[in-house]
């Protein structure tokens, strides 16, 4: 599964993904694997591909389309001492076992005061932009951030895949990781160059909770996570050729949130633009906004603004919905709008 | 019951526009896909799941529905829209995403909506269980005719909605039917792999219900058995449950490699073929001519080839309409 | 179930609810009414009693405890020309059901392209304050709201609940009905007195979608909804005593979302704090936070505050759940220190 | 399988010990509750959910398990966790909310954990379907003993989760039994009201799996048949669902006044009071004595005396600890 380089070996999220769960199913018998497809396939999103010819079945289990049924599964496995790791393959399709996430999952360690620990890992894809219409390309990390009691992470690159995948399964607390289907290095899903990237071949972990600077300016701060960070990117490389200087924060994990990283950037820069994929209300893009400016309004030149999806159902014509997506223009046009 | 060969031309000609429009379809998705098969790019871009091979069961069902009976149906769902008679021109338009689709192209291939037959269809396997209750608890409380049909796949039987559904549907002795494609495969994980028992008509003792297993994809016996349900529903007689062995011919969806498939498995089911095997036996029994079915194969090009022309010629709506259409007018 | 006064008249929200619901039955025969213990029993809370007696059993239909089946029947009622109202018991279970909610009922007029409408009421209990642990005592307001193509709302006294409760049955489009159990009038749940005011005999509508401005003043805005609202105002009677003129603002509605008013409010005041008993990150208090905010944050004199649950189950003790809830004392506290 | 003498003490000791804790909780339940009923005021706030009347569901089953097995329990959890062998005394002060419960009072009466005899439940309806399986599975891949046994009521069968689990245990030949206490009610909706058929134990075909109904709420023929269940998931033979026909001899929760009830429902089930009628039975078969009985019933009682003071003496937790243990430490 992997090539020879040590840290000069390119992957795809997907199979930065895979190369984690591998490595760390090695050392640790009590990881598995559930989920949709995730066998034979290797999963939809190429994510677990390879493991079930390492691994065998009763490790790589294909489920029956019962995502309340595995995903509660995984929690009574967790509690008994497992380390599941499950795939919700669309994160659109949470309405269908959310109870058991967000109710089960996410809860017993308080209900049981620490009595209990829920050591697993719940993988789901997310996001739009190739036209799989609107119960297929949906982000809903404010609806999974919203709630207690499970952590949630979603990486914007390979290395970061790869070690976030590993420091979920080893956490003892219960980790939502999302993916972004438009960054899994699937040919067939088009492709973010960006996010393959080079990733070192041992195990290593990515701390949850740490945003990333991964570009430093002071002009503005460009905030997101997973495509996000892409789309602020290229604003980023924009606005430099405008010789504004802007700096890019990965969020990396929503929870918890580094809100210290953001705070300090826009202390620095005096200006905010988030960017988010997800629907704009009461999600993500509110919760940055507000983040700094309940610490310190006094340090912002200008009102924060952000670029996220609008509070509609996702189109399938792909001219709606690219209409609707974030992208690095409307990101330097809020940063025009400004200033 | 037996068909009359109104009724056998009938499904033969829904079976056949299905499949023609699903040829061309199939076409067109892979403009602009190759060389690399990117799903964003070409005029139809997104997910595109094809049900060729599985017509019988939407002919067999839907011969005895009329426009005001109700399907909600799958992401697999053009045969069952075709037999349903949803307008072909739109449906056509909205996979293409054209303004003259029947969303406009918000919803496209998973989401055909024809109000006027009353067709609904979604992407979330086992959605469209409830809907198909509530819609025959409104004719039931109306008063009114109309039984509806909830198509499923054999993987969605196993989703908690189908079994919430069925018990309300007994337990109301609803107006509907529970209609299961069972081409063997959810994706890449068989039948076998997914659920407990080989058959799942026998889930259907689970809510008191008549349930019904129908083998080798068999358009006949599919009239019959469904058509009896039917009529017993109309009667008052409550829901059934029908599950039928199907063919998968294709992928999941278009891209899809098959690598989990079995040697040999799809050539053997494209050996049954069941358009083919149809066109034999209605010559064979003497139902009709050559040239009846020969018209009917023209006809049915036609229809569809008009579809897509239209389909092709359409607007894109405006991109601003993303906007629009969130909440009624 | 009504009594004779026009204008002098005060009902519980529970009873607003009832009488709402039965007048529109009688003048609207596509009115029907669904859900769990709502027959017999008239709803756990209150909101259907006497409906069973007058309508009977075909319009008045307990359920099986199936709610994915009963709410998604709704939905294909509804698209066939009902109207129906369907109750899910307690917030807190939205995620056995949520699919039938936000990927159906909240999306199939948007997939149809307004083909089809779905003219349905969603009503949901809300809030804690009495013990019932955390499974039976969220607000989750911030997980409704966030996800497009239902409207969301919420009284805060009976006047609202049935003007609203009337408008939400008029209404094409889906609207989530979420009513606070602390406000319901029921004893054994303990009441908000101020939740319990005149209401009109005869049936009206509450706008869908518009603030009101409760209280005015000139030093604070204060922004809430529901049980919010209560604090918010208890809050400003106790600043009034230290001269503080607090402006008090009850959201009525969180979809449509009146920002106009939030925004003119504090224009004027130059403060705001939010006041939200669902959890505060990535939910409603950021929202309203992020409104001003991306607006002018010229007119901000200090940094906005939230007064909202902590981002913690909720705790079934009596002293650590009333350690987590809002209450006036926090609000004047929230005031004090940004003065 | 027939109950040796032990076990039969067994069973009666912990229906004796149930309702004597249950009866020693309704009446501090009310304390600060009257004149005025509030939940939210008293020692113990919040809902309250007896089972008098269900104990023999629970010793019956529970007799055929140890500290190494599984239960999932339900919002009507003290008979099961009492039978299952949790810490009294710290499930006691969980019910009062204090420092010294399981989860020092975050969790309350619907959310009794004990990792030490592996019990857990909640507030949901059929939510520990699931988990049960998941444990299940966890000792089958680790080749471990150990059977779970996930408790539910006959209103939570129609819940998706319930049939989701069901398939998942058989095709997995989980070792995992569900049993379906049948209080013919879910709050004030009966069974006849809520579910398609009469009896929940031909759902079990559905799945393949074995299914029992046991009439009566007799503790003999549950020891038995649930003895038969538990074995075969020892020895590899996966799950099995068991419906027991039992009584709810109070109102849904403390408060409910259940006018819904049918006239003399009641009284004629707490005719039928299991309790007496177990201990009528022992004395009348000679199985033991009425001193060997009435010692149990003390030592019970003192069991149960000490839960309680231990509650009310020990300490609540600091408010700030509504903030910790959100996470794994
Ligand atoms: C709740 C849910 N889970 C998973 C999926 C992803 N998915 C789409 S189709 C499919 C397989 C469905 O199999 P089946 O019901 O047999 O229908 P078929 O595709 O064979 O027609 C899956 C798993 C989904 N759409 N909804
Ligand atoms: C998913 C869900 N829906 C509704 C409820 C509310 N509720 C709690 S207990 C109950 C009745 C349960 O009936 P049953 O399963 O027969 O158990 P019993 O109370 O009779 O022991 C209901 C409807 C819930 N807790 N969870
Ligand atoms: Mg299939
Ligand atoms: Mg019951």
């Amino acid at each position: 599964m992997s090539s020879n380089g040590t840290n000069e070996r390119k992957l795809t999220i997907a199979r930065a993904m895979a190369e984690s769960i591998q490595q760390e199913m090695q050392i640790n018998e009590r990881v598995f694997v559930m989920g949709e497809d995730i066998g034979e396939l290797g999963g939809v999103f190429g994510n677990t591909r390879g493991l079930l010819e390492e691994f065998g079945k009763s490790r790589i289990r294909d489920t029956p389309i019962s995502e309340t049924a595995f995903i509660s599964a995984a929690v009574g496995a967790a509690q008994d001492g497992m380390r599941p790791v499950v795939e919700l393959m669309f994160a659109d399709f949470f309405g269908v076992c959310f109870d058991a996430i967000y109710n089960l999952m996410a809860k017993n360690i308080y209900f049981s005061g620490g009595g209990v620990s829920v050591p697993m890992v719940l993988m789901t894809s997310t996001g739009g932009g190739y036209s799989d219409g609107g119960q297929h390309s949906q982000c809903l990390y404010g609806s999974f951030a919203h709630l207690p009691g499970m952590k949630v992470v979603s990486p914007s690159n390979a290395f970061d895949a790869k070690g976030l995948m590993t420091a979920a399964m080893r956490d003892d607390s219960p980790v939502v990781y999302m993916f972004h289907k438009g960054l899994q290095g699937m040919g067939w899903l088009g492709t973010e160059a960006g996010a393959t990237v080079n990733t070192p071949e041992s195990d290593y972990t990515v701390e949850i909770g740490k945003a990333k600077v991964l570009r430093e300016g002071t002009d503005v701060t460009l905030v997101g996570l997973a495509m996000g960070v892409h789309n602020a990117l290229k604003a980023a490389d924009q606005l430099a050729k405008e010789d504004v200087s802007a700096e890019v924060i990965d969020l990396v994990s929503l929870v918890p949130l580094d809100r210290e990283t953001i705070i300090n950037s826009v202390a620095k820069t005096g200006r905010l633009i988030v960017v988010d994929e997800d629907y704009q209300s009461y999600g993500v893009s509110g919760e940055i906004i507000t983040t700094v400016c309940e610490h310190d309004i006094s340090k912002l030149k200008a009102a924060p603004k952000r670029v996220a999806y609008p509070d509609v159902p996702i189109p399938f014509a792909r001219n709606m919905e690219q209409f609707c997506l974030p992208n690095p223009d409307k990101i330097v046009a809020a940063y025009q709008a400004m200033v | 019951m037996t068909p009359s060969k109104d009724q056998i031309l009938w499904m033969y000609r829904n079976m056949v526009t299905s499949r023609r429009f699903e040829e061309i379809i199939e076409e067109i998705y892979m403009e602009g896909k190759t060389p690399a098969f990117n799903m964003a790019n070409g005029p139809i871009p997104g997910e595109m799941h094809l049900s060729n091979g599985q017509e019988p069961v939407a002919v067999g069902v839907c011969a005895h529905l009329n426009a005001d009976d109700i399907v909600t149906a799958t992401h697999r769902p053009h045969h069952q829209a075709i037999a349903k008679g949803v307008n072909l021109n739109k449906m056509a338009a909205e996979i293409f995403g054209k303004s003259s689709g029947f969303s406009g192209g918000r919803g496209g291939h998973m989401h055909i909506f024809d109000p006027d037959v009353n067709f609904a269809c979604s992407g979330i396997v086992a959605q469209g269980c409830g809907p198909a209750c509530g819609a025959a608890l409104s004719r039931q409380m109306q008063n009114k005719p109309g039984v509806a049909v909830s198509f499923l796949g054999e993987g969605a039987v196993n989703q908690g909605a189908f079994h919430e559904a069925m018990n309300l549907a007994a337990l109301w002795k609803l107006p509907v039917i529970f209609v299961v494609e069972d081409n063997a495969w959810g994706i890449s994980v068989s039948k076998e792999a997914s659920t407990a028992v080989p058959r799942n008509d026998v889930r259907a003792a689970a809510y008191g219900m008549p349930g019904h297993f129908i083998e080798n994809n068999d358009p006949y016996a599919i009239f019959d058995v469904a058509g009896e349900a039917i009529k017993r529903a109309r009667e008052g007689g409550g829901p059934s449950l029908i599950e039928i062995e199907t063919y998968r011919l294709a992928g999941h969806f278009m891209g899809d490699a098959e690598g989990y498939r079995p040697e040999g498995e799809k050539e053997a089911l494209i050996e049954k073929d069941p358009i083919p095997a149809m066109r034999a036996r209605i010559l064979s029994d003497g139902t009709a001519s050559a040239a009846e079915l020969d018209a009917i194969e023209t006809e049915s090009q036609s229809k569809v080839n008009e579809a897509i022309a239209f389909a092709r010629q359409s607007e894109l709506a405006a991109d601003t309409d993303a906007l629009t259409s969130v909440f009624a007018a």
